[in-house]
């Protein structure tokens, strides 16, 4: 089984790879930009994936088209990310972009805290799920494993498209120039007429989404249960740093890198499997200490 | 002493956090309880009131909460906790305090194996009966599998029952491969590398002590694969995931309850006590009681049998702590469950039922079928021994003999 | 110059290269500085003049050629060593403790200079004190000597820029176009003070300067960058007069 | 067209500008001169809307505390300052399109722009790819100086454009700037410069800053008449 | 010719910084201050020693303050450079680990050898980690950090036999030069015992912040390259903190594990490093004091939340926060300024001023 075995631990990878990048790559969009390390990011991946489930079950619940929870996924995190997102920008974040990163650090450390609260206030804490799409999508085999679709195929597919979408919209649109600009100077991108407000409130809504779809995909693979945000947070923390900040490419590779090292983790030492990300980001930020594409700053005399 | 105006109650619970699947239904039960014994004037006489401290708010907090209960608003009795961790530092703390605790639902059994205790008691099991018993219904129910695979969450639980569990089958079959040990991390939300490894591997038997949502999560993703067509579970903590599962847990698995802890006893279903409790918890929670429910009960019956007791020793008067610590041992009190007694180390003897899920009409979910009781003593290490070195000297066939009464769903 | 009784050779490069991709920043840089002199680096944008200096300091790597300091080689030794040995700088875009008041970096400069490592001395409390507001008085920031420095103009940053070099009691100071950015009332009594005071510590100095009527006042030498090479160096009244560098750098 | 009366300024609750009454008429040269702190830099960022600042302000008869700081540009205001703020991770010509495609330009008009900036700064054409992180200090002020270019079409802001400059650079691009208003007749410019030769090539009239106010106002005849 | 240049500056400049209203340090306000703060430290020291014959019950608590806020003054210290560690904890539970694997070998060993060897233990172990991770700033530091941690923390749980796991350790109750003490008595004592090294503890931080290695933490923050060009390397500045950030975490793990009678892996988990930073913002990065009554608050807080309303003390403790930074980021340190009406230390860069 030696060979085949390495196959199948890609593919467990892959899958892993798939969920950890959705979420990572809000993040690193966010920080990226606004140049903020959001713990929220936790939080709002667990209620998008709350609220995507609340709201597939009641679709099941009611008799409709059992796919149309698919949709629900999408409309879930959409909602969060715009609504939650939004206000959070809008009522707090846009008070402190002036202040210490390390302040702003610790308001979104704050925030996290109450919305693990109020989520445990609002969803109880009896394990959660919504694992429709996963059942509609059937399993695949291969060497007479079987494998879920919604997880070989169907994550791994929506993680490719997030990605192309993103880097096309940072590359060759506008808003994405305009975004790059106001991170490295909000008053030199206001004085050429950059609505720097905008920007980040776009910028973070964004990001909010991509937690939330996170959360929202991760729905049908697992069960909610309370703190859910906080193991999910690290993970993309240790994705975002060995990508190197703010780079796209760099979450999807580092994420692949850590989800199959994950994997190869459990069927060689089982026991190294907690600890994988972590070496591994160990490892790149030894070799690369602005991570696997961080950019070496700017001339400065 | 005399008679205090209340008699205040200190509860370590889960509130928050994911052990808090236990916490809540337990808290739920023990305000039940509450009620009911304050409608009938409290214990002799004295009402009760309760304080609850979240374990999940950390260890300062407990600790000085639990100090301030004791040493400030005078809390008589502890009922401290549901973490093992918690246990280990409350028993102590407890000692020192010279306050009556019970360690209501914690399952390690070294606390009382390790030390003596004056003012600490169990009023339940601990870890090596949880887990003998399903291996014995396993060794019975089917004994010709030759591998074994486990799939235990990475903490000191996941890794004792563990220990216990392989310590005992080694002993009872040699023969018996284990083919993979896995220790995902606890909380852990996706097993699906485990699955397809499982899948690889193919064990007879895959045993798994997880609880919560890491347990079904993992029943979730095994069963959507498939792997309960090739492999028997067995699944000692699953009593407690029966409702959630529902239709995802398969018929045919061996599931268990950390004593005999069942919504539908088959020795206590038709008791008047027991059905309105399970009554009142529907009613109350809108499920039936899971094991942490029925162990609150169980410490609530200890309390009031206690009092009984040690008044009675002491002609009527209100007992000292010293003398309620005294009527501790050899105390008999039943729960939900068959009667108990409480051994002069302080542990307690406790029934076990394992039995065998199955698909049954006016239930949305599996119920336990051909179920096997045991009683505890039979899988206890004797006051004073340690588990793992009484294990140690079991016969080979041991616990396939293990005596026990057998019981389907009715 | 170098012969009969030659002073002492400071600081000396020896073919330097450097390119960064396509762009030459130094090619080929052969320039020695002795004892006592003041020689003014002129030339284009771009030039190559800056990258000279951070070569000079082990801020970039060479990829040719080395440079000496007191016959020492200190190519690409990290920046702290050379300043170590005695070469301060003061910056083209100034370089301070942005959080700190002026007063602080210059105290912080010297205790690094006078190694004053004991955690229970309170920085305030060092002796070299009066000094430090002594240098902030001579090159005239005093006045915002309290001042955090993050708030500072544009022409006090260069100045406190340099006070911070100046306190580190250099044998060799390089400056990158030192008044640039003061104001033009000021910048020559601030050079005159600097310069004297220079002379009195026997400190010899580069500076690169886009302004000839200072470099005619204040050099001994001059020293000509074009493109990454050294067009031509010599006294300044002859280089200044040279029609080849009127038309690169002076212009009409 | 821009009209300031009685302005006061202050950054972070520290006021530093203050009774500042400045008229500046269409087609108009002025030169902000003053020392080193005297407050000319704030004085720009105060057009620009960078400071907490009371007072009037006008203009083209548009009250500009109505319009918030990164509307301005587009009233034709391009600003260079004093300390470049290049934005690094794009190229040379990418920083000095930026503000036609947040304008939204269209190409041809970009176009115009963009020669009229080359007319004055051929050098930036052969810059244009390289990264505007890796440039040098002179190179630096040039890129600043045309991304403001490419938004002034009416009234541009100078901060100490030459310092750092070669001199025969400096002297070309006074001159250069001095055309500019042969194609764009109305362009006003204000200029803070430290260096009077300069100005003289092409400044109409200097305003002496002093200790946050304005000291004089005179017009300077230039060199040539 | 200076004189000139005092004509030079604007009345707005001149005219703050004579009445003070500019941000200034207030080191250079002289001695007057010094003393202010030294009879506030003095005070507090005598009230903090009086608590044993007056809120006896509430001893414990305190020490638990106390020993926490020690490992906060160690990320006070890493703040200076602007550096966050999320990692920090790790030292904490060295500190613990260290007192239990001593008291479990050694039946009845004193307080002062788990202390000290605490003190090693966390101080070579962060000299080693320190070697390496001060390579990096920022986030990446950060999550260097985070990375060790939390290695170390499942090391914790996987090597069960040697660490019991996620049960952790008994720390057996030491004695005191050689005293067996009851638990009363022992409460009491390691009361006073901590109450010294804290005391200490904030006497020494106090001074090394002020002086230039102190000053020069700050330097790394703002600009490692000038730093660099006064001859002065910012890894070996930033190493001399952390290690010193590292010995006050091993302190605070030490005597928690001690009053606690335990250590659990979850000692060394990330939310415990994160929490430490969260205290020191809460109370003031500018002050020493910040550390001690941000952990008072956050204490009382999560402790006392559940009274106000039922498991709620995160979202009482995050509004909490919230609210602290938006009215007052110098944390409870620049409340209290305000309150006693002193300037407000400059809390580090404002918008305009990123220059
Ligand atoms: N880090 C770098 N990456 C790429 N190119 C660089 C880098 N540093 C300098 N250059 C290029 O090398 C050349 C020389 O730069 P340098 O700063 O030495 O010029 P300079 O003579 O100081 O010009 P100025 O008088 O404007 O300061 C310039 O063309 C610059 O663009
Ligand atoms: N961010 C700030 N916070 C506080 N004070 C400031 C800030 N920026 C500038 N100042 C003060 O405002 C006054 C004017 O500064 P400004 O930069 O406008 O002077 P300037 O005329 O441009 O000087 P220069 O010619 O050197 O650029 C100075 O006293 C300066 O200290
Ligand atoms: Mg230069
Ligand atoms: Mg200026």
């Amino acid at each position: 089984m030696t060979l085949n075995f390495a196959v199948l631990a890609l593919l467990d990878g892959i899958a892993y790879a798939s969920l950890l990048f959705l979420v990572a790559v809000g993040l690193t969009l966010i920080f990226g930009v606004l140049g903020i390390l959001n713990i929220a990011h936790g939080s709002l991946y667990a209620i998008g994936a709350y609220v995507a489930a609340t709201l597939g079950q009641w679709l099941v619940a009611n008799g409709y088209n059992p796919w149309l929870t698919f949709p629900a996924l999408f409309a879930g995190a959409t909602i969060v990310g715009i609504v939650l997102g939004g206000l959070l920008e809008r009522l707090l974040l846009q008070r402190i972009y002036a202040k210490d990163e390390i302040l702003q650090l610790l308001v979104t450390f704050a925030v996290f805290m109450i919305l693990e609260n109020l989520q445990r206030m609002i969803w109880g804490v009896q394990p959660y799920f919504m694992s429709t799409p996963l059942n509609l999508l059937g399993n695949v085999s291969f060497f007479g494993i079987n494998y879920t679709a919604y997880q070989v195929l169907f994550l791994p597919a929506a993680a490719i498209v997030v990605l192309f979408a993103l880097r096309h919209f940072l590359r060759h649109t506008s808003m994405g120039a305009q975004i790059l600009a106001v991170t490295e100077d909000r008053e030199a991108a206001t004085s050429i007429g950059i609505n720097a407000t905008r920007v980040y409130f776009m910028t973070f809504v964004i990001g909010a989404c991509f937690a939330a779809l996170g959360g929202a995909l991760a729905t049908p693979t697992t069960s909610l249960v309370t703190g859910m945000g906080a193991n999910m947070i690290v993970l993309s923390f240790a994705v975002a740093a060995t990508a190197g900040l703010g780079q796209i490419e760099g979450a999807a590779i580092s994420a692949l890198m850590i989800g199959i090292a994950r994997a190869f983790a459990v069927y060689l030492s089982p026991e190294l499997e907690v600890i994988m990300p972590y070496l591994i980001m160990v490892l790149v930020l030894l070799i690369k200490p602005n991570g696997l594409f961080g950019k070496v700053t700017a001339r400065k005399i | 002493a005399d008679k205090p105006a209340e008699l205040k109650i200190g509860i370590t619970t889960y509130s928050s956090g994911s052990a808090s699947v236990f916490g809540v239904p337990a808290r739920h039960a023990a305000e039940i309880l509450a009620e009911e014994i304050n409608a009938k004037g409290g214990v002799n006489g004295v009402p009760l009131k309760l304080y609850f401290i979240d374990e999940g708010a950390g260890l300062e907090t407990l600790m000085t909460e639990y100090r301030r209960l004791v040493e400030d608003e005078g809390v008589e009795v502890t009922f401290a906790s549901i973490s093992s961790g918690v246990c280990n530092k409350m028993a102590p703390l407890a000692e020192d305090l010279e306050v009556v605790n019970f360690m209501w639902d914690c399952g390690t059994q070294r606390i009382l194996e390790d030390d003596k205790y004056d003012y600490v008691f169990r009023t339940q099991a601990n870890a090596t009966p949880e887990v003998l018993a399903p291996l014995a219904y396993l060794l019975k129910a089917n004994p010709d599998f030759k591998t074994i695979a486990v799939v235990n969450q990475d903490y000191a639980w996941g890794r004792d029952s563990w220990e216990i569990f392989s310590n005992a089958l080694k002993i009872q079959r040699p023969d018996v491969k284990v083919v993979a040990e896995l220790f995902p991390a606890f909380g852990a939300a996706d097993f699906s590398t485990e699955v397809s490894r499982l899948q690889a591997l193919k064990p007879d038997v895959i045993l798994s002590t997880s609880w919560g949502g890491d347990l079904d999560t993992f029943v979730r993703q095994a069963k959507q694969r498939g792997l309960f067509e090739t492999s028997k579970f067995v699944l000692p903590l699953a009593e407690s995931s029966l409702q959630r599962l529902g239709d995802d847990l398969p018929e045919g698995v061996i599931v268990g309850a950390r004593g005999d802890h069942y919504f539908l006893h088959p020795e206590m279903r038709d008791k008047e006590k027991f059905k309105t409790f399970n009554e009142k918890f529907k009613a109350r929670t809108g499920e039936y009681p899971i094991y942490s429910a029925a162990h609150m009960v169980q410490a609530f019956a200890a309390l009031e049998a206690v009092y009984d007791k040690a008044i009675k020793a002491n002609g009527g008067e209100w007992p000292t702590k010293e003398q309620v610590a005294e009527a501790m041992v050899g105390l008999e009190f039943q729960g939900l469950g068959r009667p108990l007694v409480i051994r002069e180390d302080g542990q307690a003897v406790e029934a076990q039922l394992v039995g065998t899920t199955a698909k049954r009409d006016g239930y949305n979910f599996k119920v336990i079928d051909k179920m096997e009781l045991y009683d505890g003593k039979d899988l206890m290490a004797p006051v004073g021994e340690n588990s793992l070195k009484w294990i140690a000297k079991f016969k080979p066939d041991f616990l396939s003999k293990v005596p026990s009464t057998s019981f389907s769903h009715k | 110059m170098s012969e009969q009784s030659a002073p002492r050779l400071l600081l000396q490069a020896e073919g330097l290269k450097l390119h960064f991709g396509g762009i030459i920043a130094a090619d080929g840089i052969n320039l020695s500085l002795y004892d006592g002199e003041h020689l003014a680096i002129i030339g284009p944008n771009g030039a190559g003049k800056t990258t000279f200096l951070n070569i000079c300091t082990g801020y970039l790597r060479p990829q040719g050629g080395y440079v000496r300091f007191e016959n020492r080689e200190i190519t690409a030794h990290p920046p702290r060593d050379i300043t170590r040995l005695g070469i301060a700088r003061a910056f083209q875009i100034p370089q301070l403790f942005a959080e700190q008041t002026v007063l602080e970096n210059m105290l912080l400069a010297a205790s690094v200079r006078e190694r004053h490592w004991n955690p229970l001395r309170n920085l305030h409390a060092i002796p070299e004190r009066r000094e430090m507001e002594e240098l902030l008085e001579l090159v005239g920031c005093s006045d915002v000597r309290d001042r955090v420095a993050s708030e500072l103009p544009e022409g006090k940053r260069k100045l406190a820029d340099i006070a911070i070099a100046l306190a580190l009691k250099p044998r060799v100071l390089l400056m990158d176009e030192p008044t640039s950015g003061v104001a033009s009332a000021d910048k020559f009594d601030v050079m005159e003070t600097l310069m004297n005071a220079l002379r009195k510590a026997k400190v010899s100095s580069v500076f690169v300067e886009h302004d000839m009527e200072m470099v005619s006042r204040y050099a001994t030498r001059v020293a000509v960058w074009a493109q990454g090479k050294i067009q031509t160096t010599g006294k300044p009244d002859v280089v200044l007069n040279d029609p080849e560098v009127i038309r690169n750098v002076i212009g009409g | 067209m821009l009209k300031l009366t009685n302005v006061h300024a202050s950054i972070g609750n520290i006021p530093i500008l203050r009774h500042i009454t400045v008229t500046v008429d269409p087609a108009e040269t002025i030169a902000l001169v003053g020392r080193n702190g005297a407050g000319k830099t704030t004085l720009l960022r105060t057009i620009m809307g960078f400071t907490q600042s009371t007072g009037e302000m006008h203009f083209e008869g548009r009250n500009l505390r109505d319009i918030v700081a990164h509307k301005r540009p587009e009233l034709g205001i391009g600003y260079a300052p004093e300390d470049r703020r290049l934005f690094s991770r794009f190229t040379i010509t990418e920083n000095i399109l930026l503000p036609a495609r947040v304008a939204g330009l269209d190409a041809a008009e970009t176009k115009r722009r963009l020669e009229r900036i080359y007319l004055v700064m051929p050098e930036l054409e052969t810059l244009g790819p390289r990264p505007a992180g890796s440039v040098s200090g002179g190179q630096g002020k040039m890129v600043a100086l045309g991304r403001a270019m490419m938004l002034a079409t009416k009234l541009l802001l100078l901060d100490e454009p030459f310092q750092g400059l070669a001199p025969v650079l400096a002297h070309r691009y006074a001159e250069a700037l001095g055309k500019l208003r042969e194609i764009d007749p109305t362009l006003a410019i204000i200029i803070t410069e430290s260096n009077p030769h300069l100005l003289k090539s092409f400044a109409a009239r200097t305003i002496t800053v002093e200790r946050g106010q304005i000291d004089s106002d005179l017009m300077t005849e230039r060199m040539e008449a | 010719m200076s004189k000139e240049f005092l004509t030079a500056i604007p009345d707005g400049a001149a005219g703050t910084t004579a009445d003070g209203s500019l941000p200034v340090r207030q080191e250079r306000r002289g001695n007057v201050l010094m003393n202010k703060e030294f009879l506030a430290f003095i005070a507090v020291a005598a009230l903090l020693a009086a608590v044993p014959f007056t809120f006896g019950s509430s001893i414990t608590f305190i020490a638990m303050c106390l020993a926490k806020g020690l490992a906060v003054l160690g990320i006070l210290i890493l703040l200076r450079a602007g550096q966050v560690s999320f990692g920090h904890a790790m030292y904490f539970a060295i500190g613990a680990y260290a007192a239990a694997f001593l008291s479990s070998a050694f039946r009845g060993i004193d307080m002062m050898v788990l202390v000290a060897a605490a003190i090693l233990a966390s101080g070579v172990a962060g000299a080693i980690v320190g070697v390496f991770v001060t390579r990096y700033r920022g986030i990446f530091f950060g999550m260097i950090n985070l990375a060790f941690s939390m290695v170390f923390y499942s090391i914790l749980e996987k090597a069960f036999h040697i660490t019991g796991g996620s049960d952790g350790m008994r720390i057996r109750r030491p004695t005191l030069l050689g005293m067996e003490l009851r638990r009363a008595e022992f409460d009491v004592a390691i009361y006073y015992v901590i109450l010294v090294f804290a005391l200490l503890s904030v006497w020494l931080v106090w001074r090394y912040l002020r002086s230039p290695m102190g000053e020069a933490l700050r330097a790394v923050k703002s600009n490692e390259t000038r730093l660099e060009y006064v001859g002065l390397s910012a890894k070996s500045v930033l190493l001399g903190g952390y290690i010193a950030s590292a010995v006050l975490c091993g302190l605070g793990g030490v005597f928690m594990g001690m009053v606690q009678g335990l250590a659990t892996p979850e000692h060394a988990f990330w939310t415990r490093s994160s929490e430490l930073v969260f205290i020191a913002v809460l109370g003031g990065p500018a002050h020493v004091a910040g550390a001690f009554g941000g952990t008072v608050l956050f204490e009382a807080v999560r402790t006392y939340a559940a009274a106000l309303l039922d498991d709620s003390w995160q979202l009482i403790l995050g509004v909490t926060l919230i609210l602290i930074i938006l009215w007052a980021p110098g944390g409870m340190v620049e409340l209290f300024r305000r309150f006693t009406g002193r300037n407000r230390v400059k809390t580090v860069t404002s918008g305009e001023a990123g220059r």
